[in-house]
């Protein structure tokens, strides 16, 4: 098992799209969000069999998601997060003075973490300003 | 509602032959009335002032797609350039494209009371009528662009008049239109594969006509509909040396042509912002003014009307429905550019520009501009506009009426260019010593514009019976200023201002607003079935919006005040 | 008997379909069938009306951290007090909102003297500033539909975020001078990634992230005269690609670029899309082509637009001197505002700053007092003070919107909302009533 | 010359808008009157008074008032704006629009500033003895006149958006800058004696860039031509790579030779 370096980004997707419209509580959005999508190669230098968990961390922030071999095929060197809760919890909020925070390109170091559990949508959000309780679902 | 009497005013009213006499004029229930009727209402004193109806704009861009993307894409036009908001009015924001609130207030304060927005994409008319709302004080119609619309391009071509009037009827009734505008004809169409038609003659791509047979049917469709304004049109060619020639040409499809109408209309041909389209010379080099050899024209035809499109020398925001010369005038000044190209319609661009005076060229611009209106003989059919935004911003009236009453005031300028020997050479202003009158202002700002385009008993008199909309200027036609400053201030803040009978400024400061209609053209034709499975056929096929989402719902216009046509025989 | 209503626009992209059927039960409240929509936009449809699990009075957090129920009346005044008291609040969001609710709260924050500013501020807000610097040479999508017949999408993902734009518009529809629809057009994607998109292309270009910008410079290189002093590769494409790529641009009838985030999000921002106009314009010298930004939410553009005619600027406002107003994004921009602790207050609304916010700009937002004005649950309404239900724009309300190349499309409401449940509108309004009863005289 | 001392007293919770700490504004004025020039915060609108000590009065024009401001500054916005002449001297940091759309005189910040300082600058000279963030000396949004004249001196680093759409004066840095210099330039001269990340001199047309470190990623559309021996500070004579560009922007000619932008690598 290792750690490797890569370059994130975060984008619209379908089924993220779905999900969203479902509601971000659900079980949908979970699923469609939660999740790391990389190249093949890479998951293998992690020395990790797809569907494990990992931890991605970047100068602002770190989360628990699932890696998953990137359908819409990533180079290697380049993952991606679904936008949304999870992405944003790694996401640097530098914009280059344009308002835009740093969606795409920046970067994240990413190991694996096959035993930390992925946290709900509300957990991240409510966790993060102090007002998550268990049962808050 | 409060009740007036203005008292003592020197009253220019064109449209009544009042020249300057002192006469009392009475407001009563948002009507003009005689003023021995008002009883017991407020008096104001207008002794040593002028009085005129509400000022009438025959063409200016205060609306709409392309006005909107001139605000968006110009942040610049209102850093430490806008107005600071004073008393609770909304903000005004911006110079040259200044926002909804800053227009309505701004022709509010120079005693305008009627715009016509000059073009409409009609795909957009949603668009115009929700800026209409938000526009305060004054009254406004929009022109649907029809030079370029592929319905009609092929009406046209086929010569099918009774189908191109029944799908005029139906697309002023679709989009809320006031009237027939065509822009740079064909040329716009050409646009589309980034081409252009120059001249009248020049074919449209794949349409196979030309703008000439576009003007001139549409000319006809006018007349054979009998729309309260005459067809409206901004001429192929615009804004190059030598273009007097396509003027010319296209002021001749007129002949022969007559007005008909139910609303006093005399003319069948109006060529708006006739400045840029007055060019002789053959390259920037050589350029010259052609205003001569198109007032002689004009001068001789009685059935053609125009307004000037005056250069006040600002830096400002050019924007047309003429996309190719957009494209071309940002390869001349390198700055940004914006362009939308309307499915089957049109298309429209916008250029930020600087008049420089220090540029001879600008300079000329803005001497052919003037030397239209000194040339003039009759000013009910030569009409004051800058074609707001693109040869200066609407708020440059009073400097322009300033240009036109004073010779000093014109020469004084003329003689500070850079280069005025060169722009002396070019044009003939400096011989020209014309003063225009208040009652020849009277004509070009309110009286002719509102003859012109069917709606003087309505608007731009004070006649009986008609809208209580005044303008008291604070200059005394019996001792002019000695200083033509004060001649631009006068106009630049009424003493006060009347909308619908509502004082909505009182020393240059607005202080009220009041309801404003949106002033459209609602024309019943015979049924037509050809035309109805025109449209529903371009619909399913071509449009990217249904035919159902494309009318403008009523709810989405504000205060409709509609012109009733009855053209079913 | 169920009802069937045509032509209804669809409330979730900015493609903005406006030929969707419904079907709504007998009583006008619940929509049961959908048709000529994508999976996404048949969601959002079924959300709108009166059902269990929508809410209907707003929710205010209590000392514990728990909601209970209040009055709207509550809602409007606690809004309201919130606002005068603030001495900088901001209200974002407006994605989901239809004009006359922007026009409202334009209102709102211009009494106020706050800041408005709308998703755009970290979506498309890098076109705008592009714009700004550059123009911006577009067209109708129906201009794309008949005459296009070289599509570019780049750093765009149509097939996941505009479902039916491909086939609406872009790519399939046969058009007047496009009468073979698919086989008359070329389609060339450039993304890192080899997405769903990329899969219809002809030309696939797998550029390297981050480095557009200077590919797009090479494809000015070619229309400036100067293919020979391209490099051997450029952001990881051959030069040999370039010059193909470039000479399709360039023999096209009609080229347009439809770009999208991947051009927004990455270094430069507006650089970006700034350099893509610039492209643009020097195709104009060998063929028509024209640029359009791949708005996301279907109303996105509707803010831009409203607060243009009434301010002059897009988004990014900040009205706080109330005789003029001021914009710079980088400073007055929703993330950089929160990240800065330059106001006091937030009021999200028709959005979701919540869960599409960097989560360092949530934890500051929430220093200040939070309001969510959104029909359903969302991150954010899970940690504001106070969460207010409105209508749903396009479902339960109608209202002017404007699709990504700046039409105006009029929509419907097909149901009902549930009684009591105001739209934006009606409550920013009554926010505004409230405001002048606290304060005094309003505008004229 | 007179002297006035602003101390910042840290009352203001959110930024401060200090719009009228010029010495146009200050210039005739007591340090009384001076306490009652407005500025804001947010949208309380309030007076210097109530946000500084003021010490001295203005003098008699702006070129013979000197300002000196004490205190944090870090959360103040707008020191300078649009000053024409006279000389303001901040102790500490600042933040935005420090010196925007300046004219004329000194303005010298002993800490760091903030984004937009220097922006749309004339005339007058601009030292951050610190590091500067993004837009440094650059354009108003929309604006195709960025800096026209005048000099900025950054001491340390400075972030994107350097000079873009400059077309004269001059900028030196002498740390390192991020993305984006001089884009859209159209005249003017740059200098970083550190390093630059990327896209140096895109889609300009016109000026001088002088990198003393390293480009990481060049530009395509620059090509070397020749190596030249030049000062681009004074007294620092130098050998540096020379690139035209950027080929893929309009250039304009000038006695039939083409004239490009320039980018000049120390060797």
């Amino acid at each position: 098992m290792a750690k490797i370096l890569l370059n994130m980004i975060t984008q619209r997707s379908i089924e993220e799209g779905i999900a969203m419209e479902i509601g971000k509580p659900s079980k949908e959005y979970f699923e469609a969000c939660s999740l790391v999508e990389m190249n093949e190669d890479d998951i293998k230098a992690l020395g990790i069999t797809p569907n494990t968990n990992v931890k991605v961390t970047s100068e602002s922030g770190e989360v628990i998601v699932k890696a998953v071999v990137a359908r819409q095929t990533c180079y290697r060197g380049l993952c991606h997060i679904r936008q949304g809760v999870w992405a944003n919890q790694v996401v640097p909020p530098r914009t280059q003075s344009t308002g835009e925070p740093q969606y795409s390109g920046f970067p994240v170091y990413i190991e694996p973490a096959p035993f930390e559990r992925i946290k709900s949508a509300l957990e991240c959000v409510q966790g993060a300003v102090g007002l998550w309780k268990e049962g808050n679902e | 509602m409060s009740d007036y009497i203005i008292k003592n005013g020197f009253v220019f009213d064109p449209l009544t032959g009042i020249k300057g006499d002192k006469k009392d004029i009475g407001i009563k229930d948002g009507k003009i009335v005689e003023a021995s009727e008002v009883k017991g209402g407020k008096t104001i004193d207008a002794s040593g002032k002028t009085v005129m109806a509400g000022g009438v704009d025959i063409h200016t861009h205060c609306v709409g797609p392309k006005v909107n993307v001139g605000r968006l894409m110009r942040p610049e036009d209102k850093l430490f350039r806008s107005r600071t908001k004073v008393g609770n009015t909304r903000v005004e924001m911006g110079f040259s494209v200044p926002s909804t609130f800053a227009t309505g207030y701004a022709y509010a304060r120079m005693g305008y009371s009627f715009l016509n927005e000059a073009a409409m994409p009609p795909l957009h008319a949603p668009h115009v009528h929700e800026e209409i709302r938000d526009t305060p004080i004054v009254d406004i119609a929009a022109m649907p662009v029809m030079g370029n619309n592929w319905f009609q391009l092929e009406y046209l071509k086929n010569r099918e008049l009774e189908n191109n009037a029944a799908y005029t009827a139906w697309l002023l009734n679709a989009t809320k239109g006031f009237g027939i505008k065509c822009v740079n004809p064909g040329g716009t169409e050409a646009w589309g594969w980034g081409m252009n038609c120059t001249t009248i003659h020049d074919p449209v791509p794949y349409f196979d006509i030309t703008p000439a047979e576009i003007v001139k049917g549409q000319m006809e469709t006018n007349e054979l509909l009998g729309l309260p304004h005459c067809l409206h049109v901004h001429p192929n060619n615009l804004g190059n040396p030598g273009n007097y020639t396509t003027t010319l040409d296209t002021l001749k499809l007129a002949e022969g042509i007559k007005p008909n109408n139910k609303f006093g209309r005399d003319v069948v041909l109006h060529n708006t912002h006739l400045q840029f389209h007055s060019y002789d010379g053959t390259t920037w080099a050589d350029f010259e003014s052609g205003s001569k050899k198109v007032m002689d024209y004009v001068n001789a035809h009685d059935n053609i009307s125009f307004d000037v499109g005056f250069v006040t020398l600002d830096e400002t925001t050019t924007m047309t429905a003429d996309g190719p010369f957009e494209f071309h005038l940002n390869r001349l000044n390198n700055l940004k550019w914006a362009n939308t190209d309307v499915e089957l319609e049109t298309a429209a661009g916008i250029v930020p520009y600087v008049y420089d005076k220090n540029i001879k060229v600008c300079d000329i611009q803005w001497a052919i501009g003037l030397e239209l209106a000194l040339l003039a003989k009759d000013h009910m059919r030569c009409h004051l506009t800058t074609d707001h935004p693109n040869a200066g911003p609407f708020t440059r009236y009073p400097r322009v009426i300033k240009w036109l009453m004073s010779k000093k005031a014109r020469d004084d300028l003329l003689h500070s260019f850079k280069w005025s020997e060169k722009v002396i050479a070019a044009t003939q202003l400096e011989s020209m010593d014309r003063e225009l009158s208040l009652y020849e202002i009277a004509q070009m700002t309110r009286a002719g514009p509102a003859k012109c385009m069917g709606i003087s008993n309505m608007y731009g008199s004070l006649k009986e019976g008609t809208n209580a909309n005044i303008a008291i200027y604070d200059i005394n036609p019996e001792k002019m200023p000695k200083d033509p400053e004060l001649i631009e201030k006068a106009f630049s803040e009424t003493a006060y201002t009347f909308k619908d009978g509502v004082m909505v400024v009182e020393n240059g400061v607005v202080i009220a607003t009041t309801p404003k209609y949106t002033v459209w053209t609602d024309v019943k034709v015979k049924e037509n079935a050809i035309v109805e499975r025109d449209i529903h056929e371009k619909f399913a096929k071509y449009y990217s919006v249904g035919l159902e989402n494309y009318k403008v719902f009523d709810e989405h216009m504000h205060n409709p005040r509609a012109i009733e046509v009855d053209a079913t025989n | 008997m169920p009802k069937v209503i045509k032509n209804v626009g669809c409330p979730y992209c900015g493609a903005c379909c406006d030929d969707v059927e419904v079907t709504v039960s007998d009583d006008g409240k619940r929509v049961l069938e959908v048709k000529n929509v994508c999976a996404i936009g048949t969601q959002i449809f079924m959300h709108g009306g009166d059902h269990d699990g929508r809410i209907k009075l707003p929710r205010m957090r209590q000392p514990d951290g728990t909601m209970k129920d209040v009055s709207f009346k509550e809602a409007i005044d606690f809004t309201a007090k919130t606002l005068l008291k603030a001495k900088k609040p901001l209200m974002y969001g407006f994605g989901s909102t239809n004009c006359e609710g922007h026009a409202a709260a334009a209102r709102v924050m211009e009494r106020a003297g706050g800041c408005l500013d709308n998703c755009a501020s970290i979506c498309h807000g890098s076109s705008f500033l592009a714009i700004f610097d550059n123009g911006y040479p577009s067209c109708t999508l129906g201009e794309v539909k008949n005459r296009a017949d070289v599509i570019v999408y780049w750093g765009s993902n149509p097939a996941h975020a505009h479902p039916r734009h491909m086939s609406r518009y872009a790519i399939f529809p046969r058009g007047f001078f496009t009468g073979k629809g698919h086989k008359s057009r070329t389609v060339i994607v450039i993304d890192p990634r080899f997405t769903d998109t990329g899969r219809v292309a002809d030309y696939y270009l797998q550029v390297r992230q981050g480095h557009d910008y200077e590919l797009f410079d090479a494809f000015r290189m070619v229309c400036h005269g100067h293919a020979d002093d391209i490099p051997d590769v450029v952001a990881n494409i051959p030069k040999e690609t370039i010059l193909e790529v470039a000479e399709v641009m360039k023999n096209a009838r009609f080229c347009n670029f439809f770009y999208g985030m991947g051009l927004c999000h990455s270094d430069g921002r507006n650089h970006n899309i700034d350099i893509a106009i610039s492209l643009t314009r020097d195709l104009n010298e060998f063929t028509k082509c024209t640029i359009m930004a791949m708005r996301g939410h279907y109303n996105i553009t509707g803010p831009g637009a409203v607060w243009s005619w009434q301010f002059g600027f897009p988004y990014c406002l900040d009205l706080t001197k109330k005789t003029m107003v001021h914009m710079n994004p980088g400073e007055t921009s929703s993330v950089d505002l929160a990240m800065r602790d330059e106001i006091d207050a937030f009021i999200n609304i028709g959005t979701d700053a919540g869960a599409h916010f960097p989560i360092p700009a949530v934890q500051h937002l929430k220093k200040h007092p939070f309001i969510t004005i959104d029909p359903s649950r969302n991150m954010a309404s899970e940690i504001s003070d106070l969460h207010v239900p409105v209508k749903i724009c396009g479902v339960d309300d109608g209202g002017i919107v404007y699709r990504m190349d700046n039409v105006p499309i009029q929509y419907r409401k097909v149901v009902d909302a549930p009684a009591g449940v105001p739209s934006d509108e009606e409550f920013l309004d009554a926010v505004y009533e409230r405001m002048v009863e606290l304060e005094g005289e309003g505008f004229i | 010359m007179s002297t006035v001392t602003l101390t910042a007293k840290g009352t203001h919770e959110l930024y401060l808008e200090a719009y009228n700490v010029t010495p146009d504004a200050f210039a005739g004025k007591t340090a009384d009157e001076i306490a009652g020039l407005e500025c804001h915060e947010g949208n309380r609108k309030g007076k210097l008074g109530e946000y500084f000590d003021i010490d001295g009065n203005g003098g008699e024009t702006a070129a013979d008032t000197q300002i000196i401001v004490k205190g944090n500054c870090k959360k103040i916005k707008r020191i300078g704006q649009q000053m024409t002449a006279g000389e303001i001297i901040v102790e500490s940091d600042c933040d935005m629009y420090t010196a925007g759309w300046m004219k004329g005189g000194k303005v010298t910040v002993k800490g760091n500033v903030d984004s937009f300082c220097g922006i749309g600058m004339a005339g007058g000279e601009f030292i951050v003895e610190g590091n500067a963030q993004n837009y440094l000396g650059s354009a108003y949004r929309g604006d195709w006149r960025g800096m026209t004249g005048g000099l900025i001196h950054v001491k340390g680093n400075a972030g994107n958006d350097v000079a873009t759409f400059m077309r004269g004066g001059k900028i030196i840095i002498d740390g390192d800058a991020f993305l984006h210099v001089c884009t859209h330039g159209e005249g003017g001269t740059v200098v970083i004696k550190g390093n630059v990340e990327s896209r140096v001199g895109g889609q300009m047309v016109k000026g001088d860039i002088y990198v003393y470190g390293q480009i990481k990623y060049m530009m395509p559309g620059f090509k070397y031509v020749d190596d030249v021996e030049a000062e681009a500070v004074e007294g620092e004579k130098l050998t540096f790579a020379h690139y035209i560009g950027d080929l893929g922007e309009r250039h304009s000619k000038r006695k039939g030779e083409i004239i490009y932008g320039n980018i000049y690598l120390k060797k």
